[in-house]
């Protein structure tokens, strides 16, 4: 109803959201610039020194600067949550346009296909890639794409199941417009509305599900700095130095909140509800 | 029955809305003389061949009985199940004489049993330790009570071996009788304790044998095993007083589970070593001043310090410090980057870019890990670290895909000659997939196995340590203790050096 | 019938205002009106979408559909109570107890996960406090009054179970559960068929007559008000323009909008021209005084051959039960010549929409053919296909979603451009212009979206649309179904027009007669998927062959307040 | 009735699916480098061991016939033998689905517990302060991370207030809802925001509705509007929502079980899957594709059951 004057303004949700984004964006930009130390540099003499001025959050047991090691884990973070969600949103979009449209045989196999992913537990299949591809960032964007496609495949199906039936696109068809040109053109850009708002709390699930692999073992390589693997690798140290674990997991409930805020404004822009 | 159910349902809900009741209290719910002890993990099966594991050991120790045990010390054989024994002048034949000892279910253990079990190690087609003990030739009953093995061929360890859980003495008749693991589920031994329930995943329920032949020195009244794999809970369950002990306590919480009043915490003694593995067929790393200059470029010290916070102790052999035949005056080179970074450039290898293999989930190993990374880039070093998990890692070092990787041994058995065999000896292993290949270490290590003098044998195995330090087969980095915390009101909780837990000595106040 | 206002109204209201806080200040929505309701009246609150009558109705039990809304003057009295600043229990006494109301959407105001009977308990629980099993008799002979037939059993029937018609009957219900005073209906019969509105208006004078209701009744069909109420209030932009009785506002309007409204009516014209058509009714020789009848004499072939044509859609069923099916279409046939305009009229559900789908070949044909221009869409699929999409188009029923949201209108009609070809890439904007102006339309929109614009403006842009394949046959599907009066009369004359100059077929689906009455030569109503009758327009108008057809002329509600709304036999309806 | 048939229908669709993923995580976990014979045997490892062990549990044979082999012994209600634990898969796995069901049951319950009343009061003060702070802090707790939240939960309420017990699973059925206490709220922590979120949002459309506006047209108190109209309808669209998540639950709840050392089936397939265990994964898998299958199933039915209009 109020979409059209909530388009003009930007909702204070919304600055708020990309405030946070923005705010921890140009940290991994600045990163070289603003870091007070080198994040994979140790000082042996200052092991887990607790908040002060040298060290605003402290230091770890290696004796590395955590404010410095969570600005460059910015860097990994936002990359990770952007390519975790880009190409699950690409390939999931792409097939889910495809079972929604064409329907019939295409759509029966994709969606059992689907079924199979659903019921299949994502851990054998987080665990399995790492251990075939080797641990890394690339291993977990490809187990996270091989799951995370799912969701957005349903949902752009749903939508396109809907929309294929709006008088535009039968007028489309009627006009003699070419299938491709149908479903790229003139469905799927009004099918995505609700996809990228979910993309938004999808970026909050990678960076956990990137947090998870990290407590399990395997997460990325030593000594980047990765939020995540800083929460899991502070945990042997919780009880005498709280400050490890609590800074990285500050930053990703921060920047899962500025996401979290983001796709909520995006959704009452677009008139989306999860 | 559906109305008891619900009733105590809805007095559940309740207390869980009031929380007045403190459910912390209902879960220590143990019998006054029960120990319970928080480890990482549970078994896998009570049949002891089939295991190769230390959390089975610890648990088999327990339950069953071997006919010789190592002391607490770790460095003398005293009798078990076998009050006596001799050996043939050839070497050849052992004679045990067998006490009167009773398994659990009250059938007394005989030369039979012992036979049998020694015969099962050998031949089972499940037995992981057949090639350890294709020397026996023949195990028989001379008498009830005595059993006589005769080898294939002479051999010092074997009386060692011996006193592995995994040569237990096994009821013949249950054994023999019963399907392949209905014994493993229901196992009967002659050990102090004998096993009630396991609720797999969960805990391991022992109660006292009073059959045990020296049940009179046993204390407690049982023992549960439970398996909390997540350090920080483990540690927290004894803080909260809900286990009586935890073991393997992470060197990290040390200092400050120390300052519990409440908590005791044990280091004792172990064969644990933890050395970096290198590839000798990689390049560069072929040239034993490589592998020297690698050896001063890290420094152990500041490992120890880090990494095992001062817990550990610096390593300068592989026979680990208090074990048998340890040479403490064994070469240490000193820490000089500078020095590594002149090697390195007369062996033509400066710029040496290394693939380091980390046991992924292993904190301190992925701690030594980052440590050797930065100090190695001093000398000019660059390392790769690549963290995989410990089943893939096992992998890649055998089929030599790797440069270097840092891992442990603990013995199981009291003589030196497993190990170094393992390690020296050219075995199939590819000397624990290190490569290393020395035909003059080689023959010393067959001819220290046959060498019947302690003293003579000593000498051989000093002579073993010098050449290894000497042709850097592997970096020697640390040596540590098993640590392991208990409650202020347990007393006599130890293990030995080779892991065995003495329950039947511990005291619950 | 028509009773005179009694001196001291049931309900009073005066300079009731309306306003809406939003981010450029305050809003005036509702602006100072002022309506008398005398017990037992049936008053007529007229207007287009948007003149704020259906706000003005829930002004008055102060339900308003959002915060930022507020009344900010103004009385409203009923019986003598101020309701405006009555308190929250009071107005909860008030809503149901003495204002019942009903709506426009059945579908959406019942509750889908509740039977329909314990909706209407649900009042009576709270209003009369009865317990459930009373509640449920009380419901139950209220359904009956409304017209169930067996309320017994459908007490426990949900929503979806019943058809529109019922629906509305059961908000009736709904209403009526607490014997209110007043009955507020907000264009109660819009989304009906017209038999069916017919026979709801029906019921709604004689439940006034038999309970003595007040009614507030909101159309913005004048031929409705002028079938059933005693005054009728024009409404405007929030504002009502004049108030009357009836008689008077339809025979002599003061207002120049009242005047507009009125001239808009497609009101049905029951002697005019019926003289001027004879008996014959072959198709190709027909002068009709709104066609110049171009089609040339020597090419008698159709341009559209529909022979038995079916369409069926599988309904439920499944591995193990037997797969059933639905018949949209149960075997038409129909010609189309060149240059003619025919209209299909039927009601919802009776296969109109599905026809002109198949007939372009957008819905797969179960069975039979369909030919155009001499190719069968069922011997050559693809080229057919290829000719039907070059040389026809189509208009769409809802304006703002037949045109993508996404694109401009200009954007919209130059990619139709640049697939057909037809047009040379650099004489696209010139065509697109073109293009506007034929529809009417101001160049100058082509920059806007379809949310950007008016549902008239909307509709224009979607003929454009069509237009701009140059096709020979036009397809209008519903097509000013969802504009206002005014603005359908305005396409009706811009398709009048453009079927004049451009030497177009057109096949022209509706639901309302009048319109294609006014509009076509030739007509073809349908029922059940079925053909019942063809022929000439003024033909089948003036002297239906079939019941059906007749009684679906006779349930349209006129203008002429003299003439009776009929409602025709059940026997014809039930099916 | 009718609109219950698909009930009888639907276990067929069942079949693909988990021959589907058993077929997956058959080749996945093959592809895995390492040797669970290497693992049993450890650092003592020589290859005639190795052989030894490999000819015991088939890993020597072609792997279409171990395929073939496991579907064969799958048909007589089998799964093999744990290379670990040298008993029958399937009551290993017996032993361990008892907690992770428990612990599913209980977030879920815990969950909506937390998610219904939350969403409630902010749909009913929509744009409210009350709302904004519901909103916010429930935005916040979607980014915790489980393993983190756990240990902090344990730190709170199990050892410097000593309320529930640190870890473990109980005897009696009192110390099992005691244990999973704990663990439940971490997963619920998160899982209540998700289901939160949605239930707010179409609670607050449905407080807009027509459904509403009629029913209070009619002198209905807002509060019975609230309970017997805009509840009932907004529950359906979560229902969806809920199933994905249980379906995530099912196969992730590895890392709680961890922490709080419940003996659930996660935690078996975690060790399963590091010690190639190749039977046990498959068998837990399988498992896990059953439950998921059949918690949309059950989902079906309940959405059905929630909104009459409903035909699957």
């Amino acid at each position: 109803m109020s979409g059209a004057a909530a388009t003009r303004r930007l909702s204070p949700t919304l600055l708020v959201g990309l405030g946070i984004l923005g705010l921890f964006a140009l940290a991994a930009l600045a990163a070289p610039v603003i870091a007070p130390y080198d994040p994979i540099y140790q000082e042996a003499t200052a092991r887990l020194q607790p908040p002060s001025f040298a060290h605003p959050f402290g230091t770890d047991n290696f004796g590395r600067d955590i404010l410095s090691r969570i600005i460059f884990g910015a860097r990994v973070d936002l990359q990770m949550a952007a390519i975790g969600v880009f190409f699950p949103f690409v390939i999931g979009t792409f097939i889910g346009a495809l079972a929604g449209f064409f329907g019939g045989l295409v759509d029966a196999v994709l969606m059992r296909l689907i079924d199979i992913i659903l019921a299949f537990p994502f851990l054998v299949l987080m665990l399995s890639i790492i251990a075939i591809l080797g641990p890394g960032l690339s291993s977990f964007y490809i187990a996270m794409a091989l799951v995370g496609w799912v969701s957005y495949a349903r949902l752009i199906r749903a939508q396109i199941l809907v929309l294929k039936t709006a008088d535009y696109a039968v007028a489309a068809v009627s006009l003699g417009f070419s299938k491709p040109r149908v479903l790229f053109r003139h469905l799927l850009p009004n099918a995505v509305a609700g996809s990228v708002v979910f993309c938004m709390s999808d970026a909050v699930l990678v960076l956990l599900s990137g947090a998870a692999i990290s407590y399990l073992g395997l997460g990325v390589q030593p000594p980047t700095a990765e939020w995540g693997i800083m929460v899991a690798e502070g945990q042997a140290f919780l009880s005498q130095a709280w400050w490890i674990t609590l800074f990285p997991g500050l930053s990703i409930v921060v920047l899962a909140f500025g996401f979290s805020l983001i796709g909520d404004a995006l959704g009452e822009m677009m008139g989306v509800h999860e | 029955m559906k109305s008891a159910f619900r009733t105590s349902r809805l007095a559940a809900f309740a207390a869980l809305l009031s929380l007045s009741a403190s459910f912390a209290a209902t879960s220590v719910a143990h019998a006054a003389g029960v120990l319970s002890i928080a480890r990482n993990e549970d078994s896998t099966t009570f049949d002891p061949i089939k295991s190769a594991q230390n959390v089975d050991n610890w648990v088999f120790s327990n339950v069953f009985d071997v006919l010789v045990r190592v002391d607490a010390t770790g460095t003398k054989l005293v009798p078990g199940l076998a009050e006596s024994w001799s050996v043939s002048d050839d070497g050849l034949t052992y004679t045990f004489k067998l006490r009167d000892a009773k398994f659990s279910d009250g059938a007394p253990v005989t030369a039979e049993d012992a036979a049998y079990s020694l015969i099962r190690i050998r031949d089972d087609k499940g037995s992981l330790w057949s090639d350890s003990f294709k020397i026996i030739d023949t195990a028989t009953a001379a008498d009830a009570k005595t059993l006589v093995v005769k080898l294939k061929s002479k051999s010092v360890p074997f009386l060692s071996m011996m006193a592995l859980p995994n040569a237990s003495v096994l009821p013949k008749k249950l054994v023999e009788g019963a399907a392949a693991d209905t014994f493993a589920e229901k196992p009967v031994g002659s050990g102090a304790f004998s096993l009630v329930e396991w609720r797999r995943g969960d805990r391991i329920i022992l109660k006292k044998n009073p059959n045990y032949w020296d049940a009179a020195k046993v204390s407690l009244d049982g023992v549960e095993w439970l398996v909390i794999p997540d350090d920080n809970t483990r540690m927290l369950k004894i803080q909260a007083g809900e286990v009586d002990a935890a073991i393997t306590v992470p060197f990290s919480r040390v200092a400050e589970l120390k300052k519990n009043a409440d908590l005791t915490v044990i280091s004792d003694p172990s064969t644990r070593e933890d050395h970096m593995l290198i590839n000798h067929e990689h390049g560069p790393l072929a040239k034993k001043e490589v592998r020297e200059a690698l050896d001063m470029a890290i420094d152990k010290k500041a490992i120890v310090e880090a990494a095992t916070f001062g817990l550990g102790e610096v390593a300068y052999s592989y026979v680990p410090k208090g074990s048998l035949y340890h040479y403490a005056d064994n070469l240490q080179r000193p820490y000089d980057p500078e020095k590594a970074k002149k090697l390195l450039a007369d062996a033509g290898a400066s710029g040496l870019t290394l693939n380091y293999i980390v046991n992924a989930g292993k904190e301190t190993d992925e701690q030594i890990a980052v440590l050797v990374q930065q100090q190695l880039s001093k000398a000019g070093v660059t390392v790769n670290l690549q963290k995989v998990d410990p089943s893939q890692s096992w992998d890649m070092l055998v089929t030599g895909d790797y440069d270097i990787s840092v891992m442990y041994w603990t013995n199981d058995i009291l003589d030196p000659d497993q190990k170094t065999t393992f390690v020296l000896g050219h075995d199939s292993n590819m000397n624990y997939m290190s490569r290393y290949k020395n035909e003059e270490v080689k023959a010393l290590v067959e001819a220290a196995r046959l060498e019947t003098d302690p003293a003579k044998r000593e000498a051989m195995y000093v002579t073993l340590q010098k050449m290894a330090k000497a042709d850097v087969n592997w970096i020697d980095l640390y040596y540590s203790p098993y640590i392991n915390v208990t409650r202020k009101n347990i007393s006599n909780f130890h293990q030995n050096p080779l892991g065995r837990f003495f329950l039947e000595e511990t005291v619950k106040n | 019938m028509s009773a005179t206002p009694a001196p001291d109204p049931l309900l009073s209201v005066r300079d009731l205002t309306v306003t809406v806080r939003g981010e450029a200040g305050e809003r005036t929505l509702i602006d100072g009106v002022s309506l008398d309701l005398a017990k037992g009246e049936i008053l007529g609150l007229v207007g287009e979408s948007g003149s704020g009558k259906s706000l003005l109705c829930r002004a008055l039990v102060r339900l308003l559909p959002s915060r930022a809304l507020a009344i900010a003057g103004g009385s409203v009295r009923l019986a003598g109570r101020e309701l405006t600043t009555a308190s929250t229990a009071e107005m909860e006494a008030v809503r149901g107890g003495a204002i019942g109301m009903i709506f426009q959407n059945p579908s959406s105001h019942l509750d889908p996960v509740m039977r329909v009977g314990d909706q209407i308990s649900e009042g009576v629980i709270f209003h009369r406090k009865l317990d459930r099993v009373a509640a449920r008799a009380e419901a139950v002979a209220i359904m009956e009054q409304v017209g169930f037939t067996d309320p017994a059993r459908q007490y426990s029937n949900y929503p979806h179970e019943f058809s529109g018609g019922m629906r509305q009957r059961a908000m009736i219900a709904v209403a009526l559960a607490c014997d209110p005073d007043i009955l507020i209906a907000d264009e109660p019969t819009t989304a009906l068929d017209v038999t069916i509105q017919a026979q709801i208006l029906r019921l709604l004078m004689e439940l006034r007559e038999r309970r003595g209701l007040s009614i507030i009744l909101i159309t913005h069909d004048l031929g409705v008000v002028a079938q059933t109420c005693d005054r009728i209030a024009v409404m405007r932009q929030g504002g009502v323009v004049e108030t009357g009785a009836k008689r008077q506002i339809l025979t002599s309007p003061q207002h120049p909008y009242t005047r507009a409204l009125i001239a808009s009516h497609p009101s049905m014209p029951v002697d005019y021209e019926a003289s001027e058509v004879d008996d014959q009714a072959s198709q190709a020789d027909q002068a009709q005084p709104f066609a110049p009848a171009p089609t040339p004499p020597l090419a008698p072939r159709p341009l559209v051959e529909i022979d038995d044509l079916q369409v069926r859609y599988p309904v439920g069923g499944g591995v193990f039960t037997r797969r059933r099916f639905f018949s949209a279409l149960a075997g038409v046939s129909l010609q189309i010549m060149p240059g003619e305009t025919v209209g299909i009229v039927g009601e919802s559900g009776s296969g109109k929409s599905t026809l002109a789908r198949a007939m372009l070949g957008l819905s797969p044909i179960s069975d039979g053919h369909v030919t155009f221009d001499g190719d069968s869409l069922r011997l050559t699929p693809a080229a057919t296909l290829a000719r039907m999409r070059r040389e026809a188009a189509m208009v769409f029923q809802d304006p703002f979603n037949s045109l993508n949201p996404r694109f401009t209108i200009g954007e919209t009609l130059a990619e139709v451009l640049r697939v057909h070809g037809k047009v040379a890439p650099s004489a696209i904007p010139a065509r697109v212009e073109e293009l506007l102006r034929l529809v009417e339309l101001d160049p100058a929109l082509a920059v806007r979206r379809p949310r950007q614009l008016s549902g008239g403006q909307c509709q224009r842009a979607g003929i454009a649309r069509a237009l701009a394949v140059d096709p020979r046959l036009i397809v209008a599907d519903e097509c000013v179904a969802a504009l206002d009066v005014t603005i359908q009369a305005q396409i009706v004359d811009l398709f009048r027009r453009l079927v004049a100059t451009m030497d177009l077929t057109l096949v022209f689906i509706a639901h309302d007669l009048a319109i294609v009455r006014h509009l076509c030569q030739r007509v073809v109503v349908m029922h059940h998927g079925r053909i019942v009758e063809e022929g000439p327009c003024a033909e089948v108008f003036a002297r239906p062959r079939e019941a059906y057809t007749a009684a679906l002329i006779a349930a349209i509600p006129d203008i002429d307040p003299d003439r009776r709304l009929l409602m025709p036999p059940a026997s014809v309806l039930s099916s | 009735m009718h609109r219950y048939s698909f009930i009888l229908t639907r276990p067929l669709q069942f079949l693909p699916v988990v021959f589907g993923v058993s077929l997956i995580t058959f080749i996945l976990v093959r592809l895995i480098p390492g040797d669970p014979a290497r693992v049993l045997l450890g650092a003592r490892a020589t290859p005639t061991a190795i052989a030894n062990i490999r000819a015991q549990y088939g890993l020597d044979e072609p792997l279409w016939l171990q395929y073939f082999y496991f579907l064969r012994n799958l048909l007589h209600g089998e799964m093999g033998t744990s290379i670990v634990y040298k008993i029958d898969v399937l009551r290993l796995i017996a032993t361990r689905i008892e907690p992770t069901l428990a612990l599913v049951v209980a977030s879920v319950v815990l969950s909506i517990l937390i998610a219904v009343p939350l969403a409630a009061l902010a749909a009913r003060h929509q744009g409210r302060p009350i709302d904004h702070v519901i909103r916010i802090v429930s935005t916040f707790g979607i980014g915790f991370p489980p393993f983190w939240l756990g240990l902090m939960l344990i730190i709170l309420l199990a050892v410097t207030v000593p309320i529930f017990p640190v870890s473990g699973y109980g005897d009696t059925l009192f110390q099992k809802l005691a244990h999973l206490f704990l663990p439940a709220l971490t997963i619920a922590l998160s899982l209540s925001t998700v289901l939160l979120r949605s239930l707010r949002a179409a609670m607050v459309d449905w407080l807009k509705s027509d459904v509403a506006t009629a029913a209070r047209a009619r002198g209905v108190p807002e509060s019975v509007v609230f309970w017997r109209h805009v509840l009932p309808n907004s529950i359906a669209p979560s229902i969806n929502l809920l199933a994905v998540n249980i379906g995530w639950l099912i196969g992730g709840t590895v890392v709680i079980e961890s922490i709080f050392a419940l003996p659930g089936m996660g935690q078996l397939l975690v060790r399963a899957i590091f010690s190639r265990d190749y039977m046990v994964v498959q068998g837990v898998a399988m498992v896990f594709a059953c439950a998921t299958v059949m918690v949309n199933f059950l989902a079906d039915i309940a959405t059905v059951a929630a909104d009459p209009r409903v035909k699957l």
